[in-house]
């Protein structure tokens, strides 16, 4: 398989105290090279459970984000918040249907009736529930970091630098992990997303300004207008006019509706992409 | 146990029968560029073994002669013994001819050194630079076996590809109308060398740490060190 | 300051437990070995002789840790290029020319030195610790060595199958080397986390399952409750 | 891809008069490295039947769910806890009908009120076979010298699990597979007492 | 001494009429020629103690030395023609590292002082070889304690618990009769042997001379070694003023 | 050779101010030998919305088609023009279906929101992992090149001239130095009332 964008990656989560802080890196590599700077690998399950992905980067999307939306529909049907022991089983289940060939390694986060939760879910189905766990290629940079230093029922504070510095073994000690530290402290009163928790790299600036004068490249330009001929508006759904949504994105906190914002953290006009259609049939999807 | 990549994956697979394989990618980029009167040689201070960085200032440019530099990357040991053979080469020259070899002299050396091996190679990207008889700064790139080539400027190693489009325009000023390379004066070469490292620290994991800058000119060679990002 | 735990495992067997893999060399340099026993106890046995050699000529230059590393590669190249490679992985430790040195070379014959290295499972593990306890503190004293090579065997000894407990620590001074042996870190491992660890798999009863029997139950005393509210509604009016 | 995450593992069970007694290491390796060392092995089927896992963690977990749930879906129908050799035919069942997709060798332990105590231990194969002592998992094959001279029949509760411990103790230092704490669990008729003997303080052996 | 000049003396493969072998006998007398060489052994190591004659003050001190280190635990002392000494040396040096590589543990003195001595002897018996011009002592500190060897050009090897060669072999043998070996200290050994050296030292013939001391003991961890830099001098201290002392005895005498 | 370098091509996208650059190569070749040097591999499939679809030609070609009919569908369906973000999913659902027997293309979507006229670039990879970075994204045979030329050139908040300018240099300079790229290169400046083609022409080697 020609290289799929793999994230090398470090991820942890602890259980401290009041909850569990779950951290990652944000570097995607594809082979040697990295693909993206900043990709967010701390993906959204239920307003109480966040989920850690290392492993092939395509497979993380799409099985958390299929996660998200079964759990959904499970806390619909079932009206109560939905257990992470739950959301371990159905990924459990699966990874284990597929054998591994869907490269998900994942740390589950969460907090519910029952206590605190931490699972890592390995790509062949297996599971542990574990008071402090590490995946991916810097994991063992990041375990070691937990082994000499972790104790039960830690304060907030200790316990986010604790996951900030398991993180940053592996960003510094691993090839495949770096950029900056994202965490997610989730608690019995909702989830608090810090991205970025620290930025433990920054680009180095430049020396010198590489600006090209107009007309260094030779090229023949044809310039075609946007002649919009004639605009049909069907007012089944409020579109709102572009002076509104200029409105909206200045100042996002004045919209309206009680959503929370959903996987990809999308601007207040794009409701209708909350849950994509996953019309993954042919993945034979139960 | 580390003939192949051995990243924390290799320790996480059930028990396989390890092939021996002689070499082993040590990552590490060289960029070099040469002006009238002088040559500035760089390469990044990373050694990596698949996924760990084994050290964070091993430097890669080795002193040949007082008018030459040699800059390698790619396996280690490769490199290490490369430029061991090529001192003794080098002083047997001397004693030989009470004179130290001229940069062209060492050029060819290397070129067949490298070429003896050719089916038991040194896996290693070369980059030999220096001032010729006439006191010309002249970058020699080659392959593992032993091709060569004289330039102006080049890069080499891991972020090879990363660099050397870089380079082509801003110092051949390749694709550029109503532009002419410019005159390459030693500020000129230093940020020219910055900024490639930056970059390509930015994009590729096994170039990082830091970066080591020496200057040939006739009366000597600076050095000069600079740190990178180091994840 | 070197350490080294004392095993020599056979596959997924223990079977060797101390077994020493760090030796004196001479006052100014000491040879800590990963990998294969029989090729250490073999290079083992030319280094010492090469000292003795040294020590019949009366040469008085002893051979320090610099000239260990740069000889131990020469030789572990020259065995790789005839495809018969000595499968050790060695830290050289000591003075060259009277300056600390630490120096590690593989079985292809990379070389390097560091202000720390490891062989094996060290890399993944140990070397991040030692780096980041650096960048809390840059000058390490001895007292902050030898705590941090326990505590780094200690998490080798959790997380690697191929560790053990018993280990020799190699302690160079310039008065001298001293090597102690079968020390044991087994007391000071922390195993707190042991009881959360219970797998939710096997205990079903902290979420109290939904089955069946429960259910009927529930229905029932749903049932009572309500008729009690009937009758005690009809009674007021 | 194929980097399955395994249980090295140490198990065994023995039965005592008054029920049996279940034990296993805790570490799960995943090739050399220790990913999980405080594991529990020793997972529920029902209340009164244990069972011990070895070999693939995805396959053991993932059969010991199955099993677990078509209990307690039997233990609704019959209204009462099923039979200890019920659940260990069907363990057999899928190990024997999947066994070459699975890598799973189980010890199944427990008690019910017809035949008290029993062991059934169910191989990579798929077979099953009753016996008063099992051991299992990478472990079991250092030991196996051990439990031949020590064991007697009929030991009681207390003796049991001395013997459980010494047993386990052994196999995990001398297999770099098992490690960790030792897990025990008893079943009785009252129930299961479930004990961790931590590392530092198991039993010391010859060193050599 | 009868048939000196009949030509039986031309090569060691001939015997003279009365059975001897003169260039051996020639070998023995180069021997003689150097300066005095003691090894005494008491019950807990050996000591070595060389006069080394200096011809020359031209010469840097510690120039050709007549003690060497075979092995950790063996030494030998030499008289006689150095240059032949150090052949042997080499050759003894060869066998101890092959018996330790071959069996793992350090070569046992009667086995070292056995191959030399067979050496040796290999160069008597043909034409076109001379003898070795020189006689060994081998002394180390093995399994079974301390060992004293003497060999000689003629490929003789005997145990020793004191012996000399060299220029005052015989007076050096009755001072070293008078010791009692078996009680005495390594340390006092180190002197006796000094005093030795200084007694039987010839001040007309051969003025200065250079005092080489080493020893291999229980002191010295069993590994053979010069003799410490402040034993030496008190050594050297006991044996000059042990000399004042028995001049003024001859005096008396006279 | 990898199958995503059989035809060989690639494609770059970089975000200006209030403007998007998104520009390709013209070769289209089968390993070593070059067929025609007039092949765009990026597709208009919106007024602002423009997708570049390196890798092997005949994947591009099908899955140009499939998208355009999940477009029609959708536009009809919506009533109204799509969103870049939408159309990422949309990709992703269309590579992520064949997961374990993928389409061999990396696409590249650049665009303006129809409505708030936001700059938006991204690229997948083949089993639709979205990458939304903030400078610039890189595909094809020569990324690594590309990847080394952006991070140099590329500038905040460029003018749409500068930005035709930064992209221009940067994806020739990276093509130059790959054997299976080249022939002269389009870039299209999408702004928010007009779109600027521009036919760069280059070594013809």
């Amino acid at each position: 398989m020609p290289r799929a964008r793999k994230t090398g990656t470090t991820i942890a989560g602890i259980v401290f105290k009041d909850g569990v802080v779950l951290g990652a890196d944000t570097r995607a590599t594809e082979g040697d090279t990295v693909a993206d700077k900043n990709c967010s690998k701390i993906h959204y399950l239920q307003p109480n459970m966040y989920c850690c992905g290392a492993g092939t980067a395509a497979d993380l999307e799409m099985t958390t984000a299929l996660m998200a939306s079964q759990l959904e529909l499970h806390r619909l049907n079932t009206n109560r918040q939905v257990p992470v022991v739950a959301a371990n089983r159905m990924l459990k289940q699966m990874l284990f249907r597929y054998q591994g060939h869907i490269g998900a390694a994942l740390v589950l986060g969460g907090v519910d009736k029952n206590g605190f939760h931490i699972y890592s879910i390995h790509p062949h189905g297996s599971t542990d529930r574990l008071p402090y766990t590490t995946m991916g290629s810097g994991s063992l940079a990041a375990m070691s970091v937990f082994e000499a230093r972790w104790k039960p029922d830690m304060e907030l504070e200790e316990a986010k630098q604790l996951v900030r510095d398991a993180i940053a073994g592996g960003v510094f000690n691993d090839l495949g992990s770096g950029s900056n530290i994202d965490l997610c402290v989730i608690t019995k009163d909702g989830a608090n997303m810090i991205r970025p928790y620290d930025v433990a790299n920054i680009k180095g600036e430049r020396l010198g300004k590489y600006e090209y004068k107009r007309g260094t490249t030779d090229a023949t330009k044809i310039v075609r207008p946007i002649i919009v001929e004639s605009q049909s508006v069907k007012m089944s759904r409020c579109v709102l006019s572009s002076a509104a949504c200029k409105f909206f994105k200045e100042n996002p906190g004045s919209a309206t509706g009680s959503f929370t914002p959903g996987p990809r953290d999308f601007s207040a006009t794009d409701r209708d992409d909350l849950l994509p259609n996953i019309g993954v049939t042919s993945l034979g999807r139960t | 146990m580390c003939s192949e990549v051995q990243s924390a994956q290799d320790y996480m697979r059930d028990p396989r029968k390890h092939y021996f394989s002689p070499y082993m990618d040590n990552g590490g980029t060289t960029v070099a560029i040469a002006g009238e009167d002088f040559v500035m040689v760089a390469s990044d201070t990373r050694l990596s073994r698949g996924f760990n960085i084994l050290s964070r200032e091993q430097g890669k440019v080795f002193n040949l002669t007082p008018k030459t530099m040699l800059a390698s990357t790619g396996c280690w040991a490769d490199v290490l013994t490369l430029n061991k053979v090529l001192q003794a080469r080098l002083m047997m020259y001397s004693h030989e001819h009470h004179d130290t070899m001229s940069t062209t002299a060492v050029a060819q050396l290397l070129s067949t050194m490298l070429y003896w091996r050719r089916f038991f190679p040194y896996y290693v990207s070369n980059m030999l630079v220096g001032l010729d008889e006439s006191g010309k700064g002249v970058v020699y790139h080659y392959d593992p076996v032993g091709h060569m080539e004289k330039l102006t400027f080049s890069a080499a190693g891991a972020s090879v590809s990363l660099i050397q489009p870089f380079l082509d325009n801003q110092v051949g000023a390749f694709n550029m109308e109503g532009v002419d390379p410019p005159k390459m004066t030693k500020e000129l070469a230093r940020q020219l060398i910055h900024d490639s490292f930056v970059s390509a620290a930015e994009r590729d994991i096994n170039t990082g740490d830091g970066i080591i800058i020496y200057t040939i000119t006739k009366d000597g060679t600076a050095e000069e060190k600079i740190k990178l990002r180091m994840d | 300051m070197v350490a080294a735990d004392s095993l020599g495992s056979y596959g997924s067997l223990a079977r060797f437990r101390d077994i020493k893999r760090v030796f004196k060399v001479t006052d100014k340099a000491v040879l800590a070995c990963g990998g294969d026993i029989a090729d250490y106890q073999f290079i083992r046995e030319v280094i010492e002789q090469k000292v003795r050699d040294d020590e019949c000529g009366e040469y008085t230059r002893v051979l320090d840790a610099g000239a260990l590393h740069c000889w131990l590669t020469r030789v572990l190249y020259n065995r790789r290029s005839r495809f018969d490679p000595l499968w050790l992985e060695c830290v050289a430790a000591g003075y060259r020319d009277d300056k600390p040195f630490l120096g590690y070379v593989d079985k292809i014959g990379t070389a390097f030195e560091a202000k720390e290295v490891a062989s094996g499972f060290g890399v993944h593990l140990a070397i991040p610790m030692i780096r980041e306890a650096r960048e809390k503190k840059p000058t390490l004293t001895r007292e902050d060595a030898e705590k941090l090579l326990k505590e780094c065997l200690t998490v080798l000894y959790y997380r690697d199958c191929r560790a053990h407990y018993k280990y020799q620590l190699a302690d160079i001074t310039p008065e001298g080397v001293t090597i102690h042996d079968n020390l044991n870190l087994k007391p000071e491992t922390n195993w707190t986390n042991t009881y959360q660890g219970i797998n939710i798999i096997s205990h079903r009863r902290e979420c109290e399952p939904l089955s069946a029997t429960r259910a009927i139950h529930y229905i029932y005393q749903q049932l009572r409750e309500h008729l009690t509210d009937l009758s005690a509604s009809q009674g007021d009016n | 891809m194929k980097n399955e995450l395994l249980t090295g593992t140490s198990i065994m069970a023995v039965e005592f008069d008054g029920g049996v007694v279940v034990g296993a290491d805790s570490r799960t390796s995943l090739g050399t490295y220790v990913s999980n060392r405080v594991t529990d092995k020793l997972t529920r089927v029902t209340d009164s039947i244990y069972c011990c896992r070895s070999g693939s963690a995805a396959d053991t977990q993932a059969i010991a769910d199955i099993v677990s749930s078509h209990m307690e879906i039997l233990q609704v129908k019959l209204g009462e806890p099923p039979l200890v050799q019920v659940a260990a035919n069907t363990f057999k069942e899928i190990c024997y009908n999947y066994r070459d997709m699975l890598m799973a060798g189980i010890i199944v332990a427990g008690w019910d009120k017809t035949n008290g105590g029993q062991v059934y231990t169910i191989p990579l194969g798929g077979m099953i076979v009753r016996q008063p002592i099992a051991i299992g998992g990478s472990g079991s094959t250092f030991v196996w010298g051990y439990v031949d001279a020590t064991y007697k029949p009929n030991m009681n509760k207390e003796q049991t699990v001395d013997f459980v411990k010494n047993t386990l103790t052994l196999a995990l230092t001398r297999d770099g597979s098992s490690g960790g704490v030792v897990r025990v669990a008893i079943i009785t008729k009252e129930g299961v007492e479930r004990r961790v003997f931590l590392h530092n303080e198991l039993p010391e052996f010859y060193q050599g | 001494m009868s048939s000196i000049g009949t030509g039986y003396d031309l090569s060691a493969s001939q015997f003279s009429p009365d059975g001897r072998v003169f260039q051996v006998e020639y070998a023995q007398k180069a021997v003689e020629n150097s300066g005095t060489a003691v090894g005494l052994r008491c019950k807990d190591g050996v000591v070595f103690a060389v006069e080394k004659i200096i011809t020359s003050k031209l010469y840097e001190p510690g120039a050709n030395k007549r003690i060497f280190t075979v092995d950790t635990h063996a030494g030998i002392a030499c008289a006689g023609l150095l240059a032949d000494a150090r052949a042997i040396v080499d050759v003894a040096r060869i066998e101890a590292s092959n018996y330790r590589a071959e069996y793992g543990m350090p070569i046992p003195c009667m086995l070292l002082a056995e191959r030399v001595s067979t050496y040796l002897h290999a160069y008597t018996l043909y034409s076109a070889v001379r003898p070795y011009g020189c006689s060994v002592m081998i002394g180390a500190f093995d399994k079974d304690g301390p060992q004293l060897y003497l060999t000689d050009p003629a490929g003789m090897c005997n145990g020793f618990f004191g012996c000399a060669v060299g220029k005052a072999k015989q007076n050096a043998k009755t001072e070293i009769e008078k010791l009692k070996l078996k009680d005495l200290s390594c340390k006092d050994l180190v002197k006796e042997a000094a005093k030795i050296i200084y007694l039987v030292h010839d001040e007309v013939k051969d003025r200065h001379f250079e005092l080489e001391l080493s020893w291999v003991c229980k002191e010295s961890g069993g590994r053979h070694q010069r003799v410490p830099k402040e034993l030496y001098e008190e050594a050297e201290r006991y044996a000059k003023a042990a000399l004042v002392e028995d001049s003024s005895d001859e005096d008396e005498e006279m | 050779m990898s199958i995503l370098a059989y035809n060989g091509g690639s494609v770059v996208a970089m975000k200006g101010k209030n403007c998007v650059a998104i520009a390709t190569d013209l070769r289209f070749g089968v390993q070593a030998q070059t067929i025609t040097t007039d092949f765009e591999r990026v597709f208009e499939v919106g007024p602002h919305l423009y997708i570049g679809l390196p890798g092997l030609v005949t994947d591009t070609q099908t899955v140009l088609q499939r998208l355009k009919f999940r477009i029609k569908m959708y536009e009809m369906r919506e009533g109204r023009k799509v969103k870049p973000r939408t159309l990422m999913a949309m990709v992703q659902n269309l590579l992520y279906e064949r997961r374990f027997g993928p389409y061999f293309v990396e696409p590249v979507i650049a665009g303006l929101d129809p409505v708030t006229k936001d700059p938006y670039i991204c690229a997948l990879d083949l089993i639709g992992c979205p990458c939304e970075p903030a400078d610039f994204v890189v595909s094809g045979t020569s990324s690594e090149s590309l990847y080394g030329m952006c991070e140099t050139t590329w500038r905040e908040d460029l003018e749409p001239d500068d930005l035709f300018e930064c992209i221009g240099q940067s994806l020739i300079n990276a093509f130059d130095r790959d054997a299976l790229s080249g022939w002269g290169a389009v870039v299209h400046v999408i702004e928010e009332d007009k779109v600027t083609t521009r036919h760069i022409k280059s070594r013809m080697d």
